[in-house]
């Protein structure tokens, strides 16, 4: 059954041709008669930008990657369409009391592309693997929910010591640190997936560049990948649940640049793409229905620093919070189909049956236009009526056009809603970076986008001890119910005190949110079953194409 | 003041060799000895003439001189200091003194400039008008070299080869030099200007006691200019006189051959005189012959000159010549 | 050949009288001498193309000195609900009083019979499943029905809406950019940025590319060889990185650009004007000014520059577009004026993401490079021409 | 020669280590290490990565283990690519950046030189105002828009090349095009500029008087004297276009070189920085010494050897 | 009497430049026969190159021939296209220019120049080309040509760029010779050399020459007939013997006053003409040479004088030979071989 395949090279497409016209022939039939409807090649290209940086789930941390690895590697778990955890590499669990202690049990089919079975080896291995400092992950810290996995790190406890356990070849016990609600969906992460040992220490550093040397236990395998150019994955005939797969070929392309991709689309060279020209969108979204606007699950936010005047005012971040106008950012300057933000945590986010951001409220930022006059009197209550006496304000940016308009736009806005005079300065990322480490700003823009879905992963940003908590400010009651909210087990709780957490973080306007993302995304129509989730990854393992 | 005896210039030995490559990667291989070892002495207020075949070495001998290349080997002590060591930024002063009038008179052009800039050039170099005066000193050397005003403000390639001549004369004259090396200034002047331009420089030798360097291949004019004429064979003086002796008593057999050459200007006498026609190829400066160099061509050549050099023997009254012929005289 | 008029026969007496040569040389006529660049600013000026290209430069540099007095718009204004209007509108009539105007992106504007836009309109429904959108405007109601190319705009009865005509867009002569600033001005505020770069790398050019690369040229040898290196270094060490340190050293503004363009943007020129001069030096009129004893820097100067102008000031000419979007590029990542001041680089290389709906956003910055490029390119040609007095026509 | 040649070798190994030591010192000192990332490292990884990669060791020692290794033509493992080795990722981007830059420098001369000389003869006819407006569109329009707009035009609505990528020779031709714009209008503006200065020499007057025909005296007596600008402007036109453009290789997502110049230091991935850099900076010496040593065939009068 | 190969007729050839029209040829007649040699002598700037050049169809921007007709072996090339020219050229009309240092291409060797045109118009192959290049460098007197033929033009003195150009005109053994100067940088035993290699041509082949120069001498030796130009005209014209011996021209006299003579007499000051030749600008409405003319009369600064024909080939263009002149005596300043002073 060569048939499926695409026809790679001339040779096949003659004989095929030559095919043709012998039945014709010998059928003596006109030639414009149509012949029978030759079946959908099962194939689907796909743009997803740039090269991956690696393709070994242990060590891979971009978008890209991560979307080769999710198709090609399996966890112990799987994400269903809501994100929720359903039976993956683990055909069942148990669980402990207070959540600290899961059984998996593995099934017997799942096997690695090789043919060779998935043990439970291959989960401690790779799990050892990630957490040895020597080995230098930087998603190691995905891994922190286990037990004694930061101490590892930090070389103060050994690696055997991780709470990881082979019972059996089948059978994998986890010690977690304490509770965490959402650790069944973290099984389904990336750096959560096995890896052969075999496989990886034949070429400790490379094997993981090449198809040839990646053997994979997920739905696809990788057959092909030319660098910058793009990833072949076929189905994996190994796969425990092959029926499921029903593309022949998953052809990642990786053009970098939009409105190229948006260009292959339209050429019909590519089915869809993951990035799309932002100033397009209005044509597309009125032209073209294979554009739609997934959810995604960031936060684009300008943080102040809370430590240096004007900002060390909370009066002060509150005006310059409120006097923006956030859905004509979104509607006339992103552009991309985003949500005015009202709080760090996204719309979404659905804990305990209901959205935590429609729960949380909207502290007083109003998401359709700019609350001028509150704003203007709390200028003038912190001393600065009409803007007077405000020291020189720079608003940082990081290189990058998008970044610029809405600081274009923000700072208009201040300038027209507070009389407020900012200079917009931008910088390289990396210098933009460690500026906003070295507290070496006023206000700035910066973003995050989530590793799990929930409002966990945004709100431990701002904890004291966390590297991405650029405000400069600390407090012990926020890391306190951040700490408890991680260490119970009971949702409602723990929801409670995530929304204490971030009501004490917004009320003082500690950061000012913009919008929550958005993903545009071009698919063909003809692509069914697929799905992407808001954290930005394509599962193809369900997609076929039918009516191309 | 006996300004007879008193040398201007002093050329001791001096040797300029070009290097020619050859072969694939152009190794040096091979010297062009375009100047191989000559002496001479000038006087001030005397015109030295230089003559001989071409490609012998006397536009050379004139660089040379005038340090645009540097010395192979040998000294040019010109006035009491030695030029052919002097580092090249201190040649200013001596660049004032010594002027040069170029045999190619319009590659030693500028196309870029005209010819008003050009002869204003060493005005404005070594600063010696400016303005108004620096306008009528130009107007007055055109004049004097047989040009007009209106050229001023033309190029040299709307002139004809003889006015790029002129144009370069008047650029040398241009810094009142006491020396000009004189590179065959008038070969290509029609014969009215040659006789303007030969009065010139006598009546300017006369009147700013100016000594040349006259290097010529006519010998008609070249006698007529010159107290003294030194005759080049293949980078080798051979034969240095008073003009009128050399004509007279020209001894070196080349110098007989040169001066038997000369066409005349009157139909029936060229027809009818004889001229020495030298046989045999010119011998390449590259492996000039051993001994006499110029015993390939020489009627009169026998065993030592192809083994001996010939060494400069005085005749008396400064004529002194290179050539073994008069040994065996003697 | 004189007049043959005279009959030759009878020849009056008197014209056989001898006269006496000296008065004739005096009738000549002085015409003032000229110098070389004199005399190329007089050829310079009787070329037209140059001459015209001469004044489009001083056109742009008042109209970017003054323009801004002239315009009720600054740069920065913004009107996001404006945004990316273009020149031309192309107005539908809805009645004698009302006109609308199809944005790109669904947008519907009322606006005046003459190409004024009025206002951005609201939906009061619209459904993206049935692809409809209704407006109301003066109590008249207009449905949008993009189920299908073209768009339609239709009544209550579905009847078609006319088109009316293509207008101009009274409000903003150039259209608006994608925040809704007046293109017009903005691109006049470029002209400042970006004629200041382009004069900028031509004297960074000229000044130091050309007397560098001579001077190499001339000196030849070891010290030619010294300074081509430095060339080289300074060629291959990533712009970049030295772009970010200038970054972090210096306030972004004008400045770091001059100094980051005059550090690195001669090295081609370096180069070319050395290979001219390589060959040049060698002429014999290089001699000739030798022996009237001109210094090297005026052998350099004054006799193998002039020879070597023609590539000199082709390249001249030709870096500046590339300097003017180094210059976008040097913004971009942070070293130029900040935004919102743009410079011609940066308003096209912000209009790239656009181009396939507001191509007059990229269009218009690029046309005012282009005749800013003609310009120089006419007076360049005209300044090569006349700087070389044997040219051919 | 044969000592030219050397000491120019010379000179170019301390320019290569010039080179490194600039770059070296200017890469450490903007802000921002390798593993600076929106997502913080934690120390510990940070401390395990800095040690792998021997970032805790002094810089000096840093540079010179870096000296030795690129005197063993290791350009060591890539920062940002897990695994990678400098080595390969100019090995696997090279080849694709030199085919497109070979084509496009071969399109420039085969075409940049007869429109310069066209426009010479034709001197202020409408041939030269056709070729010189096309020039200067050449150079004013920035390679992204004439890429973008060539992908528009040919690819989408014409679908006559593909839109992206190498897979068969058609797709060479519209990169090939938006890298040659620029340096085409470049070369035919030079060429015309020294074809009109030497049309007007003597010399090119002595060849027609032999009787040589009109095209025998442009390309074989005028061009040779005209090229040397063009051959000045070549040389290093062929290091910089076969190392790949960043702008044309994203574009047109080529899998060439041209990315990581502008990648590696966004990235701050040393050694690429310090890879690409160095394989560049050998790649344009080598073309300037070509370019000088051509200097001396076409032009005998220019000694460089002095 | 033999066949004209060339007449030229009231040529005018002018350059237009920004200062005006340079008038560099006003209107010149002459011919030669086959085998002739014809002698141009005249001031520098007279005219004689741009004659030439016009001939050859190869002047430059802003050079053009106004009017006028040059007939070669009885065609008018006047009009004759570029392509047309391109057989005649350097085959059937050859030319020795007269700057040797720009006229040759300074990045091609010698051998390579006198090759091209040899093989262009005798269609031999490359290497028997080289063979005859050498020949025609030796010929010339360059000393061991086999080396020299791959020399470049700078590496060549002032002398042997010449004799290069005169072997890449005489190489094809043109029908006509075209010599502007082409001795003027020789000395005087290679110019025997190149003279007797032309007389050589014009007896073997029949060449017709035409020499250009300045040294009086030459043109004694090897003319038959010479021409006298000045400031753009034909002053006089005739037989050599004419011309030495019976000078009819003011200036012509003058000419033949200012050589010196080395196979007479002492050392004496040489006796130039005075005063400057005129601006072809704008040319005097008269006779061109009246400011410098020891005889000028009122109408010669007046009117252009017409041609006197003195004898069947002798004719001159001055008032003082007009039938109406008063007797002046004329100096004819030159007796048979000796100046008279
Ligand atoms: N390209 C040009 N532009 C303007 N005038 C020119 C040009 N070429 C020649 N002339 C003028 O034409 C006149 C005749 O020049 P031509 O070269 O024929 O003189 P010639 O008789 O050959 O003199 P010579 O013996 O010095 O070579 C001169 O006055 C000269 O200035
Ligand atoms: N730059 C150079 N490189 C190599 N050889 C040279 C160079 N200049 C001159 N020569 C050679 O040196 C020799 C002497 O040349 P020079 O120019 O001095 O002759 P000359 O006596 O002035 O001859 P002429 O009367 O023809 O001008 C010649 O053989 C010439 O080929
Ligand atoms: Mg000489
Ligand atoms: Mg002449």
């Amino acid at each position: 059954g060569n048939n499926d395949v695409e026809p790679t090279n001339d040779d096949q497409v003659k004989e095929d041709t030559k095919d043709d016209t012998e039945d014709n022939k010998k059928e003596d039939e006109p030639k414009e008669e149509p012949k029978e409807e030759p079946k959908v090649e099962q194939v689907v290209t796909y743009n997803m930008g740039a090269d991956p940086e690696t393709l070994d789930p242990g060590k891979a941390t971009e978008n890209v990657g991560f979307n080769v690895i999710i198709n090609t590697f399996e966890g112990l778990t799987n994400l269903d369409e809501n994100d929720k955890a359903i039976p993956g590499v683990a055909k069942k669990w148990d669980v402990n009391e207070d959540a600290t202690e899961f059984t998996f049990y593995l099934r017997d089919d799942a096997k690695w592309s090789d043919g060779k079975p998935v043990t439970a080896y291959d989960f401690e291995y790779a799990w050892k693997r990630v957490i040895n400092p020597e080995t230098a992950s930087d998603y190691a810290y995905q891994l922190f929910y286990l037990k004694n996995a930061e101490d590892i790190i930090n070389g103060e406890a050994s690696i055997d010591e991780l709470g990881v356990e082979v019972i059996d070849e089948r059978t994998l016990k986890v010690t977690l640190q304490g509770p965490v609600s959402w650790m069944l969906e973290m099984f389904a992460f990336p750096t959560y997936f096995p890896v052969r040992k075999d496989v990886v220490e034949e070429n400790p550093d490379t094997w993981a560049l090449e198809a040839d040397t990646i053997v994979s236990n997920g739905p696809f395998k990788i057959s092909e990948w030319s660098h910058n150019e793009e990833v072949v994955m076929v189905r994996n005939e190994n796969y425990w649940d092959k029926e499921r797969v029903k593309l022949d070929k998953y052809i990642m392309t990786l053009i970098n640049e939009d409105t190229t991709a948006l260009a292959a689309f339209e050429a019909g060279d590519i089915d869809g793409t993951d990035g799309v020209p932002r100033a397009e969108i209005p044509r597309l979204q009125a032209e073209n229905d294979d554009f739609m606007i997934l959810p995604d699950l960031g936060l684009y936010y300008y943080t102040f620093n809370n430590k240096v005047e004007p900002f060390n005012n909370e009066k002060v971040r509150k005006a310059f919070t409120l006097a923006i106008d956030r859905s004509a950012i979104v509607n006339t300057v992103s552009m991309g189909g985003e949500t005015p933000a009202t709080g760090v945590v996204p719309v979404g986010i659905n804990i305990g049956g209901e959205d935590f951001r429609e729960a949380g409220g909207d502290y007083d930022i109003d998401p359709n236009k700019a609350k001028i006059e509150e704003a203007k009197k709390l200028l003038e209550e912190a001393g600065y009526p009409n803007g007077e006496g405000l020291p020189e304000i720079t608003l940082n940016y990081n290189t990058n056009e998008n970044h610029q308009r809405i600081a274009e736009a923000v700072q208009e806005m201040w300038k027209k809603n507070l009389n407020v005079n900012v200079t917009l300065g931008n910088a390289e990322w990396k210098v933009h970076l460690s500026n906003l480490s070295e507290g070496n700003y006023q206000v700035a823009r910066i973003g995050w986008g989530a590793d799990y879905a929930h409002p966990m992963t945004f709100l431990d940003l701002f904890i004291s001890a966390s590297g991405n908590n650029y405000t400069q400010y600390t407090s012990e009651e926020f890391d306190d119910y951040i700490r408890k909210a991680k260490s119970t087990i009971d949702i409602q709780k723990a929801n409670d005190y995530m929304h204490k957490a971030e009501d004490l973080f917004m009320e003082r306007y500690t950061v000012c949110p913009i919008y929550f993302a958005s993903d545009p995304e071009l698919m063909k129509s003809y692509v069914k079953g697929w799905r992407k989730s808001p954290l930005g990854y394509l599962y193809m393992d369900k997609a076929y194409i039918e009516g191309k | 003041m006996n300004k007879e005896k008193d040398v201007i210039i002093k050329v001791r030995n001096l040797k300029k060799y070009f290097p020619v490559k050859k072969g694939f990667l152009k190794r040096k291989v091979q010297y062009v000895k375009a100047v191989d070892d000559i002496s001479f002495d000038i006087k001030r207020g005397e015109t030295f003439g230089l003559v001989g075949e071409s490609g012998c070495g006397k536009t050379t001998t004139g660089r040379t001189i005038i340090r645009l290349y540097d010395v192979t080997d040998g000294d040019v002590i010109f006035d009491g200091t030695n030029i052919s060591t002097m580092k090249e930024k201190d040649l200013s002063s001596f660049r004032k003194r010594v002027q040069m009038i170029f045999q190619d008179p319009f590659a030693s052009l500028n196309s870029r400039m005209t010819v008003g800039d050009i002869v204003g050039e060493p005005l404005d170099i070594h600063k010696l008008a400016s303005g108004k005066e620096r306008q009528e000193r130009i107007y007055s050397l055109l004049k004097t070299v047989g040009l007009s005003k209106e050229h001023a403000s033309r190029y040299p390639h709307e002139f004809s080869g003889g006015q790029r001549q002129r144009i370069g004369i008047a650029r040398a004259l241009a810094v009142d030099p006491d020396f000009i090396i004189c590179d065959e200034p008038i070969s290509a002047l029609d014969v009215s200007i040659q006789a303007q331009v030969v009065n010139m420089l006598e009546d300017l030798q006369k009147e700013l006691g100016l000594t040349y360097l006259f290097i010529a291949h006519d010998l008609s004019m070249v006698r007529h200019i010159s107290d003294r004429i030194a005759v080049m064979y293949l980078g080798k003086i051979v034969e240095v006189a008073k003009s009128e002796e050399l004509y007279k008593n020209p001894t070196h057999p080349y110098t007989k051959a040169l001066l038997s050459a000369i066409p005349i200007p009157d139909p029936d006498v060229t027809h009818k005189r004889e001229s020495v026609t030298l046989e045999g190829e010119v011998p390449s400066p590259i492996n000039p012959p051993k001994g006499c160099t110029f015993r390939t061509r020489c009627k009169y050549a026998f065993e030592t000159c192809k083994n001996k050099e010939p060494s400069m023997k005085n005749l008396g009254g400064d004529h002194t010549v290179a050539c073994h012929l008069l040994d065996n005289k003697k | 050949m004189g007049n043959s008029k005279v009959n030759m026969d009878s020849i009056p007496e008197d014209m056989w009288e001898k006269i006496d040569n000296k008065e004739k040389e005096s009738d000549l006529i002085s015409r003032p001498s000229l110098t070389y660049f004199q005399d190329a600013w007089r050829r310079l000026r009787k070329n037209i193309m140059s001459m015209i290209g001469l004044v489009i430069i001083i056109i742009l540099i008042l109209t970017a000195m003054f323009g801004p007095l002239f315009s009720k718009y600054n740069f920065s204004d913004q009107s996001l609900k404006m945004a990316s209007l273009p020149p031309r509108l192309e107005l539908f009539k809805i009645d004698n009083e009302n006109y609308i105007y199809l944005a790109n992106g669904l947008k519907i504007y009322s606006s005046t019979s003459n190409g004024e836009i009025i206002n951005l309109l609201n939906p009061v429904k619209q459904d993206f499943q049935k692809k409809f959108k209704v407006y109301e405007l003066n109590g008249r109601e207009i449905v949008l029905d993009f189920s299908d190319k073209p768009f339609k705009l239709l009544n209550k009865n579905d009847n078609e809406y006319p088109f009316y005509k293509k207008v101009w867009n009274k409000n903003h002569l150039l259209g608006t950019d994608d925040l809704g600033r007046d293109l017009l001005i903005r691109i006049i505020y470029g002209a400042r940025i970006s004629l200041l770069i382009a004069f900028v790398a031509t004297l960074v050019n000229f000044f130091i590319g050309v007397l560098y690369g001579g001077i190499s040229g001339y000196a030849g040898g070891r010290v030619d060889n010294i300074m081509m290196r430095i060339v080289d270094i300074i060629s291959t060490v990533p712009l970049m990185l030295y772009v970010i340190l200038l970054m972090v050293v210096l306030k972004p503004g004008l400045k770091p650009i001059i100094i980051a363009l005059g550090s690195v943007f001669w090295v081609r020129m370096a180069r070319l004007v050395r290979g001219q001069i390589l060959s040049l030096k060698e002429q014999e009129f290089v001699m000739a000014a030798k022996t009237i004893g001109a210094t090297n820097l005026r052998i350099l100067v004054r006799h193998l520059l002039p020879n070597a102008m023609g590539p000199i000031i082709v390249s001249m000419t030709m870096m500046i577009p590339t300097a003017i979007f180094t210059e976008a590029f040097l913004s971009f990542i942070g070293l130029g004026v900040p935004a919102p001041l743009a410079s011609w680089g940066t308003l096209c290389n912000n209009a790239l993401g656009g181009y396939r709906s507001y191509p007059y956003q990229l269009f218009l910055p690029s046309l005012a490079i282009c005749i800013t490029m003609l310009a120089f390119n006419f007076l360049g040609d005209g300044l090569r021409d006349a700087l070389d007095p044997r040219l051919r026509k | 020669m044969g000592r030219f040649l050397i000491r120019r070798f010379i000179s170019m190994l301390i320019t290569i280590i010039l080179v490194i030591t600039f770059t070296f010192v200017l890469m450490h000192a903007i802000p921002g290490g390798p593993f600076t990332a929106e997502k913080k490292l934690p120390a510990a990884v940070e401390e395990a990565l800095n040690e792998r990669y021997h970032l805790n060791d002094p810089l000096w020692k840093q540079y010179v283990d870096y000296v030795l290794d690129v005197a063993r033509f290791d350009l060591g493992p890539s920062f940002q690519y897990e695994g990678q080795t400098v080595n390969r990722l100019i090995e696997d981007g090279f080849p694709t950046s030199a085919k497109l830059g070979i084509l496009s420098v071969l399109l420039t001369l085969c075409i940049g030189i007869p429109f310069g000389i066209i426009s010479a003869l034709k001197q202020n006819k409408w041939p030269d105002y056709t070729v010189m407006f096309l020039a200067t569109l050449g150079v004013t329009i920035p390679n992204f828009v004439i890429a973008t707009t060539l992908i528009y035009v040919f690819a989408v609505k014409l679908s006559v090349f593909p839109t992206f990528g190498i897979k068969n020779w058609q797709s060479f031709i519209l990169p090939v095009l938006a890298l040659s714009g620029y340096s085409l209008s470049f070369i035919s503006r030079l060429t015309r500029s020294s074809m009109l200065e030497v049309l007007g020499q003597d010399y090119i007057r002595t060849v027609r008087a032999k009787g040589i025909p009109e095209y025998k005296v442009i390309f074989k007596h005028a061009l040779r004297n005209a090229i040397l600008p063009v051959v000045t402007y070549v040389g290093p036109l062929i290091a910089a276009i076969l190392t790949g453009s960043f702008v044309v290789e994203r574009i047109f997502a080529l899998p060439g070189m041209g990315r990581h110049f502008v990648q590696s230091i966004t990235n701050r991935d040393y050694t690429t920085i310090m890879g690409i850099t160095i394989f560049y900076s050998a790649f344009l010496i080598i073309m300037i010494l070509l370019v000088d040593l051509v200097y001396g065939i076409v032009d005998p009068r220019i000694k460089l050897d002095k | 009497m033999s066949e004209k190969i060339l007449e030229v007729k009231n040529l005018k050839t002018s350059f237009y430049t920004h200062l005006g029209e340079v008038q560099a040829v006003r209107g010149i007649s002459f011919s030669l026969n086959k085998g002739e040699v014809m002698g141009i002598v005249g001031e520098s700037g007279s005219g004689k190159s741009v004659t030439s050049l016009s001939i050859m169809k190869l002047l430059q921007y802003p050079g053009e021939i106004k009017s006028g007709d040059i007939f070669f072996k009885g065609e008018n090339i006047v009009n004759k296209k570029n392509k047309e020219m391109l057989n005649i050229r350097g085959n059937e009309i050859a030319m020795i220019f007269q700057d040797p240092m720009t006229s040759l291409n300074p990045v091609y060797t010698i051998g390579d120049q006198i090759m091209e045109v040899i093989i262009r118009h005798q269609g031999l192959s490359k290497k028997k080309a080289k063979e005859k290049a050498i020949d025609m460098l030796r010929l010339v007197g360059i000393p061991s040509p086999e080396e020299r033929v791959s020399n470049y033009p700078y590496e060549f003195s002032g002398g042997m760029r010449q004799r290069a150009m005169a072997a890449i005109a005489l190489s094809c053994e043109p029908d006509l010779l075209i010599a502007d100067e082409p001795t003027t940088a020789l000395d005087v035993t290679i110019q025997d050399q190149i003279l007797k290699l032309m007389k050589d041509l014009k007896e073997k082949l029949d060449t017709s020459i035409i020499l250009i120069t300045h040294d009086l001498g030459v043109v004694a030796d090897i003319c038959t007939k010479i021409v006298v130009m000045y400031g753009g005209l034909v002053m006089e014209e005739g037989t050599s013997k004419d011309i030495f011996y019976n000078p009819k021209h003011p200036y012509t006299m003058g000419l033949l006053k200012s050589i010196p003579r080395l196979d007479l007499g002492e050392k004496k000051r040489l006796i130039p003409i005075t005063g400057t030749p005129p601006d072809l600008i704008k040319p005097p409405m008269g006779c061109p040479f009246t400011a410098r003319c020891p005889y000028a009369m009122k109408i010669c600064s007046l009117h252009a004088p017409k041609y006197t024909k003195i004898d069947e080939n002798h004719k001159a263009m001055c008032w003082l030979l007009h039938k109406q002149s008063p007797n002046m005596k004329m100096d004819t300043g030159v007796k048979r071989g000796v100046i008279n002073e």
